[in-house]
């Protein structure tokens, strides 16, 4: 079954075995016509052949894809390195159907060594073995934006490095697709002037460059919103440069590397993890393999997995039946949330200034939820809300009490996020605060916005999808894995969890938007109100004059006499209340007193609960 | 500029007590509102409620009737602009009973027009606000065609044994309408009814549903042979026609009897709306229902007694909602047994029967068998 | 059935004309067909074509007249229903006349369902038949009401310097109605109106859109002071009414202005087919449309004249469309420029104004001041 | 960079090589916590954390997945092997929530040294790199059942083997997803009585069976209807068997592979294609790596490609530049359509037989397509379209020319896959005879569908969308590599030439099947219309008596001669024809010659054009 003479000609990398006798390296698929010869299939071969999985299905997306693909790279370095970022994207047309990417970075560059296998193999990277938050996580983005690159116009990629101590390195290669792995044209030490650090990769592409909601242009705007510590250059095809500033000179928080949480893993998994092991005993394979286990949740576990299974039980040795055992114990065993230091959320305040500076609008909400968990996963959701045109409603309270018009504020309509009134709201998706563009209909962020009830808030919500108004939604999942429903990581999978914690954050959002509408509207209505005193006054004193008989100098006494006691009382406490109001705020107050009342019987059963507990250990 | 053209006009020779009753009323309105006003308390209007739930049903009197229910209009920067058009129509009305004249509810909407700001934008609101107006009246017994808004339809036709005697404006001249001369041809009910007299030897007035029947029965001279008054009401008959039965039947104590489409509709509006008003114009019902009025035909006994089984349509969705509705919620219908038997036997037999069913035997089976066959058993007819 | 009932009638004394017409044409008809079966060839009836391109216009005719157009209906499956419907309604008609007897639409509809499998499932099946039978019987002269197929609705009420003269059916009594004696009530026309006789020394019938002007004009005894008749429409002219007028200004030489609300509808709707008729009923323009008529206001132009501009409302699509379609599509506008000028007028105002909106300016403004200025000026009427 | 030292520890499967320089075979990752330590990922590893891109999202989806795989292999081994294929499924309920699942064929067994590999390692497989007709191509499917079977139970696969010649073996096994390679469990020999040759596989799984559209009841029922020749024995979980058999001994024809046609290739594809070559000339290189490449076509591309280029040209030394205008000349040249003998259609007999076997329809009608290319793939695309719930047109003609009531067929409801009248239409789609259940809404099929105008053909088509009729409309495509929209292969993607092509499919049964609508619907007019002579006739009668006095005779007499005259001539010329039916008449006849007209002139140039081109030649 083995050949081991072949591995003697492999270089580091896995290379395609053939059952066939034929060696020439050369031409391994040459010649091999027999029909049924079964033979490994090189993942670069694969995705190659399959590249619309990647993302790559059309030339207006695969340059977004690329651009996309290096930028998430050089913020992950960046971050890893705690550098503040600075990132240059460049667009420039080539011919009529070639276009050029150049992406550079102040990043911590990359070591010779990896140049070749970051740039050149799919499914190569530091981010997959790791529950930790990154925009990358597969492996596989920027090697297959190379390999399109070279697949439609033959050229490889030029990938420019420097490290802070070593010399600046420009390699051309490109990616063997038949081996998967990287094959370097060319490799030469250069000068790299005023650089201290960085990366810069250049990739030419078959593509097609405009403009809109899935635009490169709108992929650099988002991520400009939610990377507020990020100074952005962008370069649009023969076009003048933008420079997005960055907001703060903070840092994202750095995250650290988690355990596999013992609820998240499935049973198959846990009998590999059991054979992989260095434990030499079940008590500390569980609490070195996952997070949150220590020797009491140990013991615990153990005790409820049976008789056949002790603390000193030798991992491998562990038959199915047992591990089947041992899997029953743990989703039984009461065990904490994974800690959720390994996620960085952006933040309220800072989801905010990168929304203000970005979006123009009225008033402005955002929330970041509590951490949570979906399948041993944690992730936390943040949500923002920018709503209204400015000048939409039009109207702003004095400090003196008096309503007055707000002045108009001019809006760019080609840069505007915020949709029209009459529009559905514009939904912006982030996953570890990478803007998602394609594939919005697929995914949990936008069900849970469609299955948020707007209407509570003030909004028309017609036919239940998303919500008509002058406003744009953003939507963050920061998590050490997010689900994606494919390769191209467009869309969230629909996990209930998430889809739970994004309602709820919308829901935050939208209680705070709700407020604010109704306040408008009230402005509105007293404005228009007072408009109609003095417009109706004088007709009462027209009637009496003309039933009454009066005199003009009575009439106009009437008039004044009625307009200054209207003024000073401009709401008779009727007609505000009437009768049904009085009811109403009876109501009212019943149920913040119940509320009040349940608030309280709730803090009661908790406090029982854990005196119980606490006997009970 | 209403004013000026006003004073053009000749002064009414005399006021009549209902009118003088109308002018009260607009007069002291206006002077609680001016007193309110002077010692600077904002001043109120208090309108009876006008809604279902403030109606009452008792058999004894007859017809639905307001309850107790007021409301108070404080004058606020919510209502300040329905109050001054409650006080300008007020005028008006004012205007138009020292005047003699009157308006439709149409036009007083377009005097407004005159009134600048405070003018009504769709006649709906003109006649919301008139409605208001007529609840406060009717707290006196007035009426709003007293505070001389008239309705725009007229009174559908009149024939049979009948002198109606009204008076020429101009000259003064009495005038005898003789309702047994109009040939082919009918009386039209004018829309104002309040000033005419009746002399008559009918036994009873047959208020018909359609135009159509109403025409076979007085070309073929019925009220001659039925000794009768016949009405046509053309569906849910008009403010005038139902005074002017109520007029003639109180005066001349005539029973009324009425001649529908045995449908929910028939029944549920055009006939309850005839005998015992609407529930959400109770106010008015004192003047325009007639307590006297009873369901000739058709009933839903008829179909089965005359054989018309093949000459009906289904019941619409409409009108089975129609008919549980006044199953279910009507006080009047609540009230009769018999009712609520017919309605149920009705609904379980699905179908609708018009008058002209009848003609599914004959043009004038109608006269010659059916009328005559109803009349003569009572009883038939249902409360 | 029908048959059994008609025997017991008691046998009309004489014939008119006009019925000796009539029954002669069902008889040729029903002879024909029987003459064909007899020669084993299918029978076949021919109907006018009515529809707008068998119509043609001519200003000296002054209505709208049907073409040469004919569609011959054979006997065929296709046909056969429609076939014995046709001759069964003609059956009636005969077994109608010679009873002087009538049946309005709805009731032919349910003498129908008398027929069994023949019977008509909608009354608009019945309707279309006898629309052919009415377009069949215009070619000899005779109209609907002379097959005795009455319409359902009245014909309006009339009020004025006139006396109609009518006779006791049964009793065969002339009968002299005065509508100058109706106090405020009015005399409403019948559905039949062939037999009616005028007497007036008017010297005008004004023709008025709606019933609150109507009784206006009527309460204040305009028809005194203007000398002349009027008559209320209540929208779109019924066939009787445009029948009675048309009679009455054809007897007695009497112009008839027309008063209208100045919009698409009542320019090219009410106006239009009083004077003209309709393209689709062509047959029938003959003897219902009243080429006299002359359209007195309220004109586009009478906007501006008297200042209604703020008792207006704008044109909605459907008046936009209506008023297009007149200028593009109808012959009458198309063969009158001043119809043109006028509809432009209207059009590029974008206003619409109703005859109430003259109430503005005060409730008798109308009479008082309006209609004395236009009557004056009869060169501001449209033709 | 390379690290011989590694490769001796190897087997022959591709391993994940670590940076780091730990080497303890036992556990491999443990430790290896530095966080940018990038690292190898196993293709394994990869589709084990993102199963849902393969379809195994949700329990009820999983079992009909893993069935799926199964049978589309054990297909595809008989079809190879010429064998008239016999498959039996089995499902059983092992648990609450674990079901076991057997497909047991005979086709001709797998070698011992195949059944680790084809079972237990991720893009291992004989189809990938032909191009050839088969259902499964990815080499990812049967193994990631297995992978999916152990992560939920922890259970291996079980599968036994026997080919012709050698004896039966039952092997346990599963993936070692670290290193994606297979890892048995035990292999040994076993008697297995009344097998001949064939191959069962085992799969335990967490899974929920559920009935409906999307159920392993209805890819069964769908897998005999696009496979006649195949005879499928189907057990579901504690249920009685069911048997679907054949309906015809024709194996599908054989097809065999091609090489790629040269318009389907992409300028990368082209450079490695020249690099990986044996051959020693371009000319060579062109004819022998492409089909439809002759000496006179060899010839023409390179004398476009420009003067840099000869016939000779050693293929591995051409550079980049040349290579580009190599593609270019390529693309310009006019080369004919590949072979179409790579594909095997079902044929329109077949399928006709296929839907009438298992649809109870009035109508049925199928087309077979001409073979067509997609970037430089070859397809053909079928289309059957079942009409009418039996019994609901319900008249049909006698020979006599008249028209009675046909009988009505009861129909079992649940088996149904003819829509309900109002309901749209049912749409069965398949590729390369396998059925596709989800992600109808995203499938090119689905597209074409809705682009097509059923209108046009007597249907109702509310809103442009499905058809609304009682109707099954079946869709398939045949192709050397079916275009799929992701790894679960549910989906195409929409190529225009495919979507072309089914509409062409979908018009040319429309067009049939609106023959048949109209015909059935004069049918019932003429019958409703004859009843009407006997409904209507005595009535004219009794209106000329009404009339005319006639007496009873009389009209009796007048009555029958008009039933017998109508009868006699039963349509009338002016009842048939008014005055616009003439035109219409006219007009029609005006068309007719004119298309005459129209085809005579198409073909005269046509003629001359193949003259002209003669002599240029």
């Amino acid at each position: 079954m083995t050949q081991p003479s072949d591995t003697l000609f492999e270089l580091d990398d896995s290379v395609p075995k053939k059952s066939s006798k034929q060696a020439s390296k050369k031409a391994p698929r040459r010649k091999d016509t027999s029909a049924s010869a079964a033979r490994d299939i090189s993942v670069a071969e694969f995705f190659e052949k399959n590249r619309h999985m990647l993302g790559f299905d059309s030339p207006t997306k695969a340059i977004l894809m690329a651009v996309k693909e290096a930028v998430d790279n050089a913020l992950d370095a960046c971050e890893e390195a705690a550098i503040l970022p600075e990132i240059s994207v460049e667009l420039t047309q080539v011919s009529e159907k070639v276009f050029r990417m150049a992406v550079e970075d102040n990043g911590p560059g990359i070591p010779d060594t990896q140049i070749g296998k970051i740039f050149g193999k799919l499914l190569y990277g530091s981010k997959f073995h790791k529950l930790s938050q990154s925009r990358g996580q597969q492996g596989i983005g920027i090697s297959a934006a190379g390999m399109y690159g070279k697949l439609t116009t033959g050229k490889p990629v030029v990938v420019r490095s420097k490290t802070k101590r070593g010399r600046a390195v420009e390699a051309v290669l490109s990616i063997d697709t038949l081996r998967n792995r990287p094959e370097e044209h060319s490799r030469e030490f250069v000068s790299w002037e005023g650089k201290s650090q960085g990366t810069r990769v250049e990739i030419e592409m078959e593509a097609s460059y405009k403009k809109g909601q899935r635009s490169v242009d709108m992929y650099i705007k988002q991520t400009a919103i939610a990377n507020p510590h990020l100074t952005l250059h962008y370069t649009e095809p023969g076009g003048a440069g933008i420079t997005y500033e960055r907001a703060t000179k903070d840092k994202p928080a750095q995250t650290n590397e988690i355990k596999p949480h013992p609820h998240g893993v499935e049973l198959g998994r846990l009998i590999s993890m059991l054979k992989e092991t260095g434990c030499r005993s079940l008590s500390g394979f569980l609490q070195e393999e996952f997070c949150r286990v220590g020797p009491t949740v140990a013991k615990k576990i153990v005790e409820a997995a049976g008789k056949k299974l002790s603390l000193k039980s030798y991992p491998t040795r562990i038959a199915r039946d047992e591990a089947s055992s041992l899997h029953k114990a743990i989703s039984e065993t009461k065990i904490s949330s994974p800690p959720t230091d390994c996620i960085a959320p952006i933040g309220e305040e800072l989801l905010l200034r990168g929304l203000k500076k970005e979006l123009e609008a009225d008033f402005y909400v955002t929330a970041t939820r509590p951490a949570s968990v979906y399948r041993g996963n944690p992730f936390q959701i943040e949500v923002g809300i920018a709503y209204g045109k400015p000048g939409g409603v039009g109207l702003e309270l004095e400090e003196t009490g008096r309503i007055k018009k707000s002045k108009k504020v001019k809006v760019d309509a080609t840069e505007d996020l915020v949709a029209n009134a009459d529009e559905p709201a514009r939904l912006l998706r982030f996953a570890n605060r990478v803007p998602l563009l394609y594939q919005q209909a697929g995914c949990a962020i936008t069900k849970s916005v469609v299955q948020t009830n707007w209407r509570g808030y003030g909004l028309s919500q017609p036919g239940g999808g998303m919500p008509v108004a002058p406003m744009a939604i953003m939507v963050h999942i920061a998590s050490v894995w997010v689900p994606f429903t494919s390769e191209s990581k467009e869309a969230l999978a629909a996990y209930p969890e998430i889809i739970k914690e994004v309602k709820l954050g919308l829901q935050e959002c939208g209680r705070k938007l709700g407020t604010y509408i109704r306040k408008g509207k009230r402005l509105k209505r007293e404005y228009d109100k007072r408009e109609y005193i003095e417009k109706y006054i004088p007709h009462i004193g027209i009637a009496l004059q003309e039933i009454l008989d009066l005199t003009n100098p009575q009439r106009d006494e009437t008039v004044e006499t009625l307009a200054q006691v209207l003024k000073a009382a401009p709401r008779s406490p009727r007609g505000l209340m009437s009768e049904f109001g009085w009811y109403l705020l009876f109501l009212f107050a019943w149920v913040f007193f119940q509320s009040l009342w349940i608030s309280r019987l709730a803090k009661q059963v908790n406090n029982l609960q854990e005196q119980l507990e606490a006997r009970g250990k | 500029m209403a004013k000026k053209k006003a004073s053009k006009k000749k002064a009414r020779k005399q006021l009549s007590v209902d009118d003088k009753k109308t002018l009260t009323l607009i007069a002291s309105t206006a002077e609680r509102v001016r007193n309110s006003i002077d010692k600077r308390i904002l001043p109120e209007l208090k309108f009876p409620i006008r809604s279902l739930s403030n109606v009452k049903y008792e058999k004894k009197i007859g017809y639905f009737e307001l309850g107790k229910g007021r409301k108070a209009r404080a004058l606020s920067v919510n209502t300040v602009r329905n109050f001054a058009q409650t006080l300008r129509l007020m005028a008006q009305s004012k205007e138009m009973v020292e005047n003699d004249d009157f308006a439709t509810k149409r036009e007083a909407y377009y005097v407004s027009k005159n009134w600048g700001e405070c003018k009504f934008k769709e006649q709906p609101e003109s006649d919301s606000v008139m409605d208001d107006i007529e609840a406060l009246a009717s707290l006196e017994g007035l009426s709003r065609e007293h505070l001389r808004y008239y309705p725009e339809e007229h009174g559908g036709a009149v024939a049979g044994q009948l002198v109606i005697i009204d008076r020429d404006k101009e000259t003064g001249e009495e005038l005898r309408i003789d309702c047994t001369r109009m040939g082919s041809g009918a009386y039209t009910i004018p829309n104002s009814v309040e000033h005419l007299k009746f002399e008559t030897k009918a036994k009873f007035i047959l208020a018909i549903e359609t135009g159509g029947m109403f025409a076979r029965l007085n070309e073929h001279k019925y009220w001659r042979t039925g000794n009768c008054i016949l009405i046509s009401m053309g569906g849910v008959p008009s403010r005038a026609q139902r005074r002017f039965i109520r007029r003639l039947s109180d005066d001349k104590k005539l029973p009324v009897y009425c001649f529908v489409d045995c449908d929910p509709y028939g029944i549920a509006n055009i006939y309850r709306t005839l005998k015992v008003g609407s529930g959400n114009a109770a106010h008015i019902n004192r003047f325009f229902c007639v307590p006297k009025a009873q369901y000739l035909g058709v009933t839903p006994q008829d179909i089965k007694d005359f054989q018309l089984e093949d000459a009906t349509h289904p019941l619409q969705a409409v009108d089975v909602k129609r008919a549980n509705d006044a199953l279910k919620n009507d006080p009047f219908f609540k009230a009769h047994a018999p009712w609520q038997k017919a309605l149920r036997t009705l609904l379980k037999g699905g179908v609708r029967a018009e008058q002209q069913a009848l003609a599914k035997w004959g043009l004038n089976y109608v006269m010659e068998e059916y009328l005559p066959a109803k009349l003569k058993n009572k009883k038939s007819f249902l409360p």
